[in-house]
């Protein structure tokens, strides 16, 4: 029975942005951008630390483009590798004593390069959408890539281009030379661009930029022109991957074509744009987060890194096709309605009988890489401690008998695991009609 | 040019290839008036509509909306100008919310453009307005529902509100109530009155009772060209109209069963 | 300093387009690494550290801090100037900021003259030959071919190829003026997949000669294709050596083919067994000879300083003349670029006197020519920074 | 421009253009037919190259013509039976992503089992040598070899296209898969045969174009992106369309090679000075053939912009 | 010929077929009434093996409660769907090609038949299905499944957006495919003519069967219409 409404006075969604769950929320973020490197301190996880920040930026860019506006993009590194160079080039030019823009404003330098040329190039960019969208972003994408290697004297040919980051007067005392502050630097934009990317998803032409990736034929019929949208996003994608590409290059102190440019960059941030999870606006965070664990311990701990990644990619779109954003959030789900309690088993049983699959897995292809690339070392390979010999059959079998223990033991959790998934499922379909009907 | 007419077509005739599919088109509908458009299928109505809201582009002739050509214009030019249309086949945006389809329809014309400027969560003449019709449309059950989500006559009702949404002072309804049962209908054509008040309103229908029920004028083309334009018991009584659409038995049966 | 163990970071790729050169790189490195266990007058343990850098500079830069974190304090790294920049710049900013952390930085392949001029460190140590010294030692031999008139340039159009094509006009100029550069063409690198229409365009020329600087695919295709389409003329090459391309030679090129660099397959001294060894355990060629070079390097530099400290092996190694399997050679003080002979080889049957056959082709590259090392070297601009205090 | 380099120019580009056609084949097929944009594509190129190397060491060549393709086509066949079919439902991208991932795969898979370094495919003695010469220039066997399969493959997928329902039910299973299995077609076989076809096509480019050019792991990133020129100039869903477009990327390509004109040149023959101090001096000295081998993503881009249908293509999505 | 017992219907976790039961005879017209959102069209899909359903389901005899899609259609069922699933990039001509199977020889109906039927489909023949006009859609729904040649027909809404006269000559056909010994199980909204060419009419409620008699009886029965067909 409906109450008379005509009383009621009009109620509406008011954006609050002091409100108590996005205060901690975001304050969480900021506690841990500030806290990290005081509890990762070598140079590496520093340096890994400043890799996140600004792929999370670059990331959430691409995932305007993805995610928000359902545009495939197959050239985002243009974007931030011109950033970059632009950046670059300005430190240079501070170094050498020219025009003199202090080291925390580059990323902005960056940024309207990115800009500059996402509007010089959007323009025919965004004319259409879809696969026509994706092959004209995969040709431009090749083309400055092809380009920029034929022209050392911008940027700068194999070698790229390098500066020093210490110039000019210091700001505030930091002279960003120690990686510490330059990652401070970069948390403070990672920080800010994150927030300003949020905001952006609350505004009238991010509304309609969601529009315009549901149904483009119908945003034309309520006024709006679909080019202008995709262009006006490309653009604020453009900005922000030029913020993260003049980041960049305050970190590396170097930029280079033929790496930055590439084709398998920008594929790069497709990928871990899409792992962490399109959909949800904090996905690709988690994406950059695993980007720089991919691409920094992935290859150092393994020779067999591609294939893993590969491995995973596969198995992760078949089965997570929301990426892991889309995994937490389910969870959470099934954790608002109460339902939690019951699955914290079956994620140890899962996790426990997973142990065994991958050590039993990862044992035997690195013993087949081993003795593809590390023969040279003898048959004898240091898997986590423990010494495999690939000349005997110990090890293998061992290793092959690992996995199907596992394998059948996750098979058995998996099973459990997915009838009471779906179980807790059927009870908050079920209830939610019953709020529904209330 | 005064703008006694809402909407004037003049001689409008738009070809597909080879083929003509409309063949010179003349209406004139007064501000205000409720028009519904019928004819057999394949007669050209969708095809009529499609050219006035800018998604085809005429072959020869003219549209003119409050007196301003807008043939030729892209959709969404015309529909700043104040013209709005729905769909045959549902359109709306799948993958947002109630809420969020309706305030879409409503920001262009409230003036907030392309703005990054502005949350939308503070533009309260959009959220209010929003409000309103979610409430309108009877989907206030369903405000934060993603639209895929709805049933079918929901969604139907959703699609009149987005197009209603921009407050535009022509609206062109197509089939706004095929797949409904009768009682939905009934329902849904008390809503479509109940929105459109004061609004020029055009729709093309096929179900005789909603016609009737609707219309105070009815246009009835045929093979491309309006073959009447009256008064709804004018064009009942025509025997061409009889002849070429309405067929003996039915027409009496639906027209009197409403 | 003798038992110490003495990690060296090798930072190149296992992956992309160098992928290939990358892996019989790192093998390399370890099957030297064990002969040189065995054997060192500084006895000391050479332990590799391999780190996939994926030919990109700032893969490179992170593995270069990974590597550090593992105790690594030598790094070696050769394929493309672009993570030889970054290792410099690097090290320039790390050893500054670092001190008594010093990391030394081997390069063993990337040629870019850049690295010992405008660009050079004193924590750089490069023991290739550099692209204006081998366009020396090529020019030198092409000026006593009476019977080459008309050269056809085409490089790679990346920093590598530029060079080869710029070194190659002046030198020739200067050497034989008489020869005619009948084209100069640079080709976007790893892009093309069909050379008969450069092959065509060579022949209308009425080139006899052609200096590419080409590697990988590119050097490999070019020269099937001009097998295939018949064309007759000589190929001067950097990089005949590297995976593939012997195949791709074959007995087409027999005699066409010509090489410069500071080994060959059929050198003499210590690396001759080695090579046979390598082939014989991986099936696969050791074209990457100066590898040794690096372990007989530090070997020497330990000895004589009786460390292993960077920096004073550093210190030591400027300047420094020792013997390595292509006899006696000097680390050139002005700017940390080694001196040593260079050889030109010829694509030719494998035979007696020049036995070994990369690829199993029965083909190989024989020497022809034996430039000393003044005849190759080359001025250099370079203003090294040193550390004040040593 | 002489005839004769003019006559041995086109036949350079005609023979490149086939080649570009061969190794598209496929991917049109599966492209057009399922909108899939299959990144393995050059994937499975590559691996029909090494196991048509591994294969002629046993068999010898001409069987491993045919068994190569078969095997990579029954790969491809399962990879669409326990992996795309999974994901074609959640929409393009994911389906691009998961091919994305195989080609990682694939990519290791093959280093793992042959090397990272260029295994010595070489051509059987009937294909050595050249097949005629021309002014001088010898045209060898293997590349008209390459030709003759390139317009097998056209013959045949056409003939697969129009004699057969094949395509109609792929396309219309894209809209409505539910309807098109009611209406009596087994939609998963159909598509699964389609791509595991679309795979031998790439495997049987791999085993003639392998021995042509280089067997190695970076054959398939070199043409990686190429084929998608291709496919996309020639048109969606159009067959003729990539033909016209292999064709004419061919041999624009090959006589763009031929010009060392640049932008330059140009405007000093209009009497503009221009030196090296001229703003984007480098960008105006660049010649055509420099750019020659990029041309075909201009040449993309281009066709996108003004024509986004391609050249002979029928749909924009 | 169709026997349907205790079918129950779950869209994922959602439950919406409680046990539906009933028949069709050969050569029967059965109308199949009832509310929007009653499950009338899910009943539709279950028989044709589009959505998970358990009970018993049998056709000529044979089980075909968990077969294909594709199996049950070669077996004889054909089906209608609602919302038309016209395949709109491929021409009027090309629809009804994949309306065949196999060849289409031994067919009933022949392309011209279908264009005899529906002039209008002759003359748009040629062209993209997806800009026919909603009406001549429809026409080209039924015709495509009639191509198939099946003895069982199920038909949901296909009155839907046709102009008056049009519809009435829907009726007539249906009541030819009987006369040719075809079942039709139709699913309709428009009352009138539903109970003018059914032989006999089922009404659905909340997913089952609520009444199954002949439209006479149903006109009869005031109580049933009235809960479980109007407002
Ligand atoms: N883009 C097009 N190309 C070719 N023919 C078209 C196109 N659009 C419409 N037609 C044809 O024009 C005719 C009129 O179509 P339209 O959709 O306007 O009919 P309608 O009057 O709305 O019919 P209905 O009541 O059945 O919806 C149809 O025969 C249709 O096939
Ligand atoms: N794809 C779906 N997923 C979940 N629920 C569905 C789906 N399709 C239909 N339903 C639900 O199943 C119930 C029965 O739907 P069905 O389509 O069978 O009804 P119907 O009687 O054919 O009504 P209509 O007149 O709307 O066609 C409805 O409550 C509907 O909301
Ligand atoms: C391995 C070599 C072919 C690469 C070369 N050393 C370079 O610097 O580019
Ligand atoms: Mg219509
Ligand atoms: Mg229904």
């Amino acid at each position: 029975m409906t109450t008379t409404t005509t009383t009621t006075p009009t109620q509406y969604y008011r954006f609050k942005p002091w409100n108590i769950g996005r205060f901690l929320i975001w304050s969480l973020f900021a506690i841990v951008l500030i806290v990290s490197p005081l509890m990762f301190k070598s140079s590496l996880a520093l340096t890994m630390l400043s890799q996140m920040g600004y792929l999370i930026i670059i990331c959430l860019s691409y995932n305007i483009l993805l995610g928000q506006g359902g545009m495939l993009s197959f050239g985002h590194a243009v974007y931030v590798g011109l950033g970059s160079f632009l950046a670059i080039h300005v430190m240079n030019m501070g170094d050498k004593g020219g025009l003199q823009i202090p080291l925390v404003a580059i990323p902005l330098v960056g940024g309207l390069a990115g800009m500059f040329f996402a509007i010089l190039l959007g323009f025919v960019t965004t004319k259409k959408s879809g696969t026509t969208f994706a092959m004209i972003t995969l040709g431009i994408g090749e083309l400055v890539a092809s380009m920029a290697l034929m022209f050392p004297s911008f940027f700068g040919g194999e070698g790229g281009i390098t500066t020093d980051r210490v110039y000019g007067p210091t700001f505030f005392g930091f002279n960003f030379g120690p990686q510490i502050q330059v990652y401070y630097l970069i948390a403070a934009y990672c920080f800010v661009c994150t927030a300003l990317m949020y905001a952006f998803t609350g505004t009238p032409l991010g509304r309609m930029l969601n529009a315009v990736r549901d149904n483009p034929e119908r945003v034309e019929f309520i006024g709006y022109n679909t080019q202008r949208v995709r262009y006006f996003a490309f653009i604020i994608a453009g900005f922000f991957a030029g913020i993260g590409g003049g980041l960049a290059s305050i970190n590396f102190e170097i930029v280079n074509a033929a790496d930055s440019l590439s084709a398998i960059r920008s594929g790069g941030y497709l990928l871990f744009t899409f792992l962490g999870g399109a959909v949800f606006f904090f996905g690709p965070i988690i994406g950059a987060v695993l980007l720089v664990f991919a691409s920094i311990l992935l290859s150092e701990l393994s020779k067999a890194w591609q294939l893993y990644f590969g491995l995973v990619f596969v198995f992760m779109v078949m089965f997570a096709p929301g990426g892991i954003a889309s995994l937490v959030m389910m969870n959470l789900r099934v954790a608002k309605f109460g339902k939690f309690g019951r699955f914290w088993l079956l994620y140890v049983a899962l996790a426990v009988a997973l142990v065994p699959v991958v050590v039993g897995a990862a044992a035997l292809i690195e013993m087949i890489y081993h003795i593809q690339l590390n023969s040279a070392l003898g048959p004898t390979l240091n898997f986590f401690g423990v010494a495999l010999d690939t000349s005997g059959t110990a090890s293998w079998l061992g290793a092959a008998a690992i996995l199907a223990v596992g394998l059948a033991a996750l098979e058995v959790a998996r099973r459990r695991f997915v009838r009471a998934w779906g179980q807790a499922q059927e009870e908050i379909e079920a209830e939610i009609k019953r709020r529904e009907a209330a | 040019m005064s703008a006694q007419f809402a909407l004037e077509l003049k001689s409008l005739r738009k070809n597909f290839g080879k083929t003509e599919i409309i063949r010179g088109v003349d209406l004139a509908v007064k501000a205000g008036e409720r028009v519904a458009i019928i004819g057999p299928n394949g007669a050209g109505k969708s095809t009529l509509f499609n050219l006035i809201s800018g998604r085809l582009a005429p072959t020869s002739g003219e549209v003119l909306l409050s007196g301003q050509r807008i043939d030729g214009k892209k959709p969404y030019e015309i529909n700043r100008l104040g013209l709005s249309r729905s769909f045959q086949i549902t359109n709306i945006f799948p993958k947002l919310s109630v809420f969020e389809n309706l305030r879409c329809g409503v920001l262009w014309s409230l003036g907030y453009r392309y703005t990054f400027l502005r949350f939308l969560s503070n533009l309260d003449d959009a959220n209010a307005r929003t409000e309103e019709l979610i409430k309108q449309i009877g989907l206030q059950r369903k405000r934060d529902v993603h639209a895929v989500n709805l049933t079918y006559a929901e969604q139907r009702a959703l699609e009149i509100g987005v197009t209603i949404a921009g407050g535009a002072g022509v609206i062109l309804l197509d089939e706004p109530t095929a797949g409904m049962s009768k009682t939905e209908t009934a329902h849904f054509i008390s809503l479509i009155k109940h929105v459109t008040v004061g609004k020029t309103l055009l729709t093309v229908e096929h179900d005789m009772g909603v016609v009737f029920g609707l219309a105070d004028k009815i246009a009835v083309v045929v093979y491309g060209e309006v073959i009447a334009f009256d008064t709804p018991a004018a064009v009942r009584a025509n025997a061409r109209v009889q002849e070429a659409y309405l067929g003996s038995s039915v027409a009496d049966a639906q027209g009197a069963g409403h | 300093q003798k038992g110490e163990t003495v990690k060296i970071a090798w930072l190149d790729p296992l992956s992309g387009l160098m992928a290939a050169v990358g892996t019989n790189q790192l093998k390399t490195f370890q099957f030297l690494a064990e002969e040189f266990n065995k054997k060192n007058a500084a006895g000391v343990k050479f332990e590799v550290i391999a780190i996939d850098n994926k030919l990109s500079p700032q893969e490179t830069t992170s593995a270069l801090r990974s590597a550090m974190d593992q105790g690594a304090r030598y790094v070696v790294q050769g394929n493309g100037s672009g993570p030889a920049l970054a290792i410099i710049d690097a090290l320039e900013k790390h050893n500054a900021r670092n001190p008594g952390k010093e990391v030394l930085y081997i390069n063993y392949a990337a040629v870019d003259p850049d690295l010992t001029n405008s660009k050079c460190s004193y924590w750089h140590f490069r023991l290739d030959a550099d692209t204006s010294m081998k366009m020396e030692a090529l020019t030198a031999f092409m000026k006593e071919q009476p019977d080459i008139k008309k050269v056809y340039l085409i490089n790679q159009n990346y920093s590598h190829g530029q060079q080869v094509s710029k070194f190659a006009k002046q030198n020739l100029k200067d050497k034989r003026p008489d020869i005619e550069i009948v084209g100069d063409d640079l080709h976007p690198l790893a892009q093309v997949r069909d050379f008969s229409p450069y092959i065509a365009k060579i022949k209308a020329s009425g080139a006899d000669t052609v200096i590419t600087g080409n590697w990988g695919s590119d050097l490999a295709l070019l020269i099937k294709s001009a097998n295939d389409s018949g064309l007759n003329v000589k190929f001067y090459t950097y990089y005949a050596v590297t995976n593939g391309t012997p195949t791709a030679m074959g007995a087409a090129s027999d005699g066409k083919v010509y090489q410069v660099g500071y080994s060959h397959y059929n050198a003499p001294g210590p690396v001759q067994p080695l090579m046979n060894e390598f082939k014989k355990r991986f099936n696969d060629d050791m074209y990457t000879t100066d590898i040794y070079t690096v372990y007989a390097m530090l070997s020497e530099a330990f000895v004589r300083t009786k460390s292993t400290e960077p920096v004073k092996v550093a210190a030591a190694m400027e300047g420094m003349k020792f013997k390595s399997f292509n006899g006696d050679v000097e680390m050139r003080k002005s700017d940390h670029q080694l001196q040593q002979g260079l050889w030109i080889t010829r694509w030719q049957k494998a035979d007696a006197k020049n036995p070994y056959s990369p690829e199993n082709t029965g083909y190989t590259l024989a020497p022809v020519k034996f430039y000393e090392a003044y005849v190759a070297s080359t001025p250099t601009t370079c203003q090294m920074k040193r550390p004040n205090n040593s | 421009m002489n005839v004769e380099f003019f006559v041995i120019s086109l036949l350079n580009g005609v023979s490149y253009g086939l080649l570009l056609f061969m190794l598209s084949s496929g991917l049109t097929l599966i492209f057009s037919m399922m909108g899939v944009l299959n990144f393995a594509h050059a994937s499975f190129y590559m691996l029909g190259a090494y196991i048509a190397y591994t294969l002629s060491g046993i068999v010898g060549f001409w069987p491993a013509l045919f068994i190569a393709p078969l095997l990579v086509g029954f790969l491809g066949a399962a990879f669409e039976r326990y992996s795309l079919r999974r994901v074609h439902k959640f929409g393009h991208v994911p389906e691009l992503l998961v091919t994305f991932g195989l080609s990682y795969l694939i990519l290791e898979l093959v280093q793992l089992a042959w090397g990272r370094s260029t295994v010595p495919y070489g051509l059987p003695p009937q294909l050595q040598g050249p097949l005629f010469s021309l002014y001088g220039t010898q045209f060898p066997k293997s590349r008209s070899f390459i030709m003759l399969v390139a317009v097998l493959m056209l013959i045949s997928v056409w003939l697969l296209l129009t004699r057969t329902r094949i395509g109609l039910v792929i396309q219309a299973a894209l809209k409505h898969p539910d309807m098109v299995e009611a209406l009596g077609h087994n939609v998963p076989r159909v598509f699964m045969l389609v791509f595991g076809g679309g795979a031998a096509l790439a495997g049987l480019a791999g085993v003639v174009g392998g021995n042509t050019y280089v067997t190695e792991p970076a054959m398939a990133a070199s043409v990686g992106s190429i084929i998608f020129v291709v496919v996309v100039v020639g048109g969606m869903g159009s067959l003729a369309g990539a033909f016209l477009a292999s064709l004419l990327i061919g041999i624009v390509q090959t006589f763009a090679v031929a010009m060392d004109q640049s932008f330059a040149g140009g405007l000093q023959m209009l009497g503009f000075t221009v030196t090296d101090q001229t703003f984007g001096y480098e960008l105006l000295k660049l010649t055509i053939s420099q750019v020659a081998p990029i041309l075909p993503y201009l040449f993309l881009v281009l066709i996108l912009i003004f024509r986004p249908k391609g050249l002979l293509g029928t749909r924009e999505d | 010929m169709l026997k349907l017992h205790d079918i129950h219907a779950y869209y994922g976790k959602s439950h919406v077929l409680h046990g539906v039961s009933f028949n069709v005879g050969a050569g029967e017209i059965v109308a199949l009434l009832g509310r929007n959102g009653s499950g009338r069209s899910t009943t539709a899909k279950a028989i044709m093996g589009l959505v998970h359903a358990e009970g018993t389901l049998r056709w000529k005899d044979q089980d075909i409660l968990r077969r294909k899609a594709y199996e049950i259609a070669h077996l004889g069922i054909g089906y209608v769907p609602e919302n038309r699933d016209i395949f709109p990039k491929l021409t009027v001509h090309q629809n009804l090609l994949l309306g065949q199977k196999g060849t289409g020889k031994g067919s009933r109906w022949s392309f011209d038949d279908m264009y005899g039927m529906f002039p209008r489909l002759k003359e748009r023949q040629h062209t993209e299905a997806g800009v026919l006009s909603g009406g001549e859609q429809q026409m080209l729904t039924l015709c495509r499944t009639l191509m198939g040649d099946p003895d069982l027909i199920i038909i949901d809404e296909p009155t839907e957006g046709l102009a008056p006269k049009i519809v009435e000559l829907v009726g007539q056909y249906l009541k030819t495919l009987k006369d040719k010994g075809i079942s039709v199980l139709l699913i309709e909204q428009k009352l009138t003519i539903a109970m003018q060419i059914s032989d006999r009419a089922l009404v659905m409620g909340h997913g089952s069967i609520v009444f199954d008699g002949t439209p006479d009886s149903l006109r009869a029965d005031a109580t049933t219409r009235k809960e479980w067909l109007e407002v």
